[in-house]
């Protein structure tokens, strides 16, 4: 009566191996400041296995996003649940394989990018998972066990094309599908404030930043602003993502553009539209991704371009 | 007075959307409807973002599942789990949901036209569409109505309706009593007949006939005893979505 | 492989039932104002299973405890992680069964009432578990899952007098030890604010009482301060528990006396010392709920004897 | 200077607690413990208290393990779940337990004297004292030293220690390299021998010999090859526990 998704998973687990990285990690107060290139070039290798934490075009690490496609890595594979960021990496031929949830543009379509890429066979495997089971995924991980149940996927072919298994409850004899942890080689999660060390505060809605963040064996954060730890100790309730499961902190303003960010700034619809009319067509989206991404230095530079003085 | 397609499915849509009641809201005419429901049918429509947002005023149109207008004034603001877990544990009553293919029994696809494996397009995914259509009590469908997409046998499942007919959710361990609710589209509103689970027309929409529904559906589809005419969007209604809700048209 | 703890589910538990439960109670926004004796005579019955949200003396909901001694219930059964309350109510013959974690007196040393409860044979059974391995049962209901999986309990005689079940993983091959889930039939749980429909606010740390609040079929209210929707609305990130899982909401100022409540005021610990002092011996206990329970009308004449004008 | 038994283990706790390093810390002597060694050793240690305080500053000691002063000026405050995972993922260090009844593989009772059906003595239970002893890398034990407690065959295995032997953490299906460290008594300190996971004498306490140490054991304990002596409380100590950390005296 048990059953199983038909894919092998693409980032098998090791809880052993996570415990003991995580032991490793240090947990002095130590400053995690750099930039997004520095925390790109140490805490993500060609071929691992990131996830970006977002909704939508909303809290999108874009800045950390643009500096992935600068150093051109070419294998990554991927937990997507995605918009803009992940449009454009395909656009940049950065992904290879994926546990996909919902990848599109939201009310502007499909994501040309992700077809080209798949269609064409350039992204070589697509396992599929509900959006719930890919944060449950991560909840696994984070809560250190190596699945989680649920009621969502059963009966499904996105079931069948994913690499969960189903059981019948040992409690109940019902059938449960269970779901196995997953754990980020790298996470990437945009915040609103964060100490030097690491210390993270999120504004309103949350999304899946708790558990993507205790589900990364590395961890980079960007951040619009870079607050005293004494403000962090002041509210420690406010706290969603601790320090010791920080890795990099970078100082990122306008980190989300062109997404928006919430209680800082509204998304930059011209823009938005100028991007995806241009990831129409593999030309058009090189042509962007020249202009926008390769063409710059870094993110000051690009943010000196979209708000020229 | 003239509307589109979209007006008349959102009108359709936010009328079936209940005061007091918890319904999950997804981008693009989810959203609108419930901000028409709100505005002029169900002030207390309780609506639920996948992304943390729950019970917020929507004063401006969302235009992401977690964009700050989605917690507006909200009474909780937290993350996915919490609202996904919410859903599994049967708190919430609506759920709205798309697709490129529909079938009989209310299956839906959004995640390939073709094999998995080798598509000949590949679509968004599921997305929270799976999860949606597995835990709400009431899945409400709104889709373009052709013989593309209604379908004899949809290229893939992406999403639970009654999946091979009666008992088969219940069979599959999805939660008792749920399952698609009404199919609401650019022709007309189907329900789900209540023995064989199989997709009945219930009213069809102005100026389509009961003919132009069966020649827009690649399957047979059971006909209600007596068939109801839809209102067309009225005048307080089209003000509401163009004047208000959406002044930017960025959707109607 | 597969392993059983010895002894039957003291409240088995029906995900099916529970959804149906949740579906019925009302997304209205209504009041759920009332008294202690109220709620409590409304959404507990003998030989119910509550739940009550603390830690230790801290925020423990006693207003409500001593309403619940005041009307004398005698076959309870509960989940036990508790001080002052649970020793209280075995004192006053209240319990017949128990999922027990630690029920102690922390530096007051043990429970003696729960010991004359538990070695006479009032309390009929005794059923165990951690700490982790409760709140972890309380959170798969609050999914609405049938089961966490966990790597406590196992190797132990905790597993063996518990109704837990061990598994090889599907995806590991390696032991796991699951913890079912655990629904109550009441939740009790004191908070900091609640606006009237019930939807609460807590300070600092917050122990089970997200758990908890959603895996509650009926859930009691008491808070230090009633506020405003609009003060809600505001801060809607601060709502810890939704007002759609409340069913009573008691304006509760020093509820939590003679603990202490976070923010708030510290622990009496003079009126502590008496109590455990008086809990000593069956007799000198009983004078004590004769006075400080069954002698006070309600939680305002209980104030006004501990706070005399 | 005098001092007395509580005070000697709170020094002999304190001052293995590692600097910049994450301790679980329980109700009694583990608070006084980490609050002396903020104060004297470990200024950046951290302590991570169950209900939901992570590095905290301890300026005034916690009386419960939810109290306020178990999160003042922290760097996290959370819930139950959050750390026990936390725990469960390999991020917490130290954990320190205590017992009632302890046998020569460091397997802890704290439930129960006789049988668990019809109890003789009925005692607190777990606690979060499982969940310690199965996640932290390294469990500190902190008893009193007799026969009635230093036992061959315990009533109640609550929490895992190295269970019956070699091999039997993992096979159970525990977490891999963790287990009991030190068990600090009245009497002196014992680590684990590193092949045969049985109990061995590393040192003595003030004015106690090797023979006391075996004489109030209830089984064979193991030797170190050398013996050391522990330093008595030292004026420092005393004075940081006596007059600034718990001057109410409630704990010495």
């Amino acid at each position: 009566m048990s059953d199983s998704g038909t894919y092998e998973l693409i980032q098998p687990f090791d809880l052993e191996d996570f415990r003991a990285h995580n032991r490793k990690k240090t947990k002095a107060l130590t400053s995690k400041l750099m930039s997004e290139s520095d925390a790109v070039s140490r805490f993500i290798k060609d071929g691992d296995y990131i996830g970006i934490e977002l909704y939508g075009t909303v809290r999108c690490p874009m800045s950390i996003t643009r500096e992935i496609i600068r150093q051109r890595f070419k294998r990554l594979r991927m937990a997507g649940q995605g918009v803009l960021e992940i449009d454009m990496m395909a656009a940049a031929n950065c992904i290879k394989a994926l546990d996909w949830t919902y990848i599109g543009l939201e009310v502007y379509g499909v994501s040309n990018s992700m077809r080209r890429g798949v269609e064409s066979g350039y992204i070589e495997k697509v396992v599929e998972w509900s959006n719930a089971a890919i944060a449950w995924r991560f909840k696994a991980a984070a809560m250190g066990v190596p699945f989680l149940p649920t009621r969502s996927m059963l009966g499904t072919d996105t079931f069948k094309y994913s690499s969960a298994k189903s059981i019948n409850c040992p409690f109940t004899g019902k059938k449960v599908c269970l779901l196995p942890a997953l754990i980020l080689d790298t996470g990437i999660i945009h915040v609103n404030r964060a100490d030097k060390y690491g210390n993270c505060q999120i504004d309103g809605i949350s999304g899946f930043a708790a558990e993507m963040s205790r589900a990364s064996k590395n961890l980079i954060i960007s951040a619009e602003e870079i607050i005293d730890t004494d403000e962090i100790r002041k509210a420690p309730e406010k706290t969603i993502i601790p320090y010791y499961l920080v890795d990099a902190v970078v100082h990122a303003p306008f980190g989300s553009h062109p997404g928006e960010m919430v209680n800082c700034y509204e998304r930059d619809e011209k823009h938005l539209k100028m991007y995806f009319e241009a990831a129409k067509s593999e030309e058009t989206v090189k042509t962007y991704l020249d202009k926008w991404v390769y063409g710059m230095k870094n993110n000051e530079e690009y943010l000196n371009a979209i708000f020229p003085k | 007075m003239q509307y589109s397609p979209n007006e008349l499915l959102i009108c359709l849509a936010a009328r079936m959307m209940e005061d007091n009641s918890t319904a999950f809201i997804g981008t693009g005419i989810p959203m609108l409807a419930a901000s028409l429901a709100q505005k002029l049918y169900s002030p207390n429509l309780v609506p639920v973002f996948e992304f943390g947002g729950t019970g917020a005023i929507l004063e401006k149109l969302p235009l992401a599942v977690g964009d700050m207008r989605t917690f507006n004034k909200a009474l909780h603001a937290s993350g996915i789990c919490d609202i996904m877990e919410t859903a599994q544990r049967g708190i919430i009553e609506y759920g709205f949901l798309g697709g490129a293919q529909i079938d009989c029994y209310g299956n839906l696809n959004s995640t390939v036209i073709g094999s998995q494996s080798k598509p000949k397009v590949r679509l968004p995914g599921s997305g929270g569409a799976n999860d949606v259509g597995s835990h709400c009590w009431k899945t409400i469908i709104l889709m373009q109505h052709d013989t593309r997409r209604f379908m004899p046998k949809i290229d893939f499942v992406t999403t639970p309706g009654f999946l091979t007919g009666p008992g088969a959710r219940e069979k599959a361990g999805l939660p008792k009593e749920t399952g698609p609710y009404r199919v609401v589209t650019t022709l007309a509103v189907m329900d789900f007949e209540p023995k064989s689970k199989r997709m009945r027309l219930i009213a069809t929409n102005p100026g389509v006939t009961v003919g132009d529904v069966v020649k827009n559906t690649g399957f047979e589809l059971l006909m209600a005893e007596k068939i109801q005419r839809n209102e067309p969007p009225q005048e307080k209604e089209l003000h509401a979505l163009r004047d208000e809700i959406d002044k930017d048209r960025l959707y109607i």
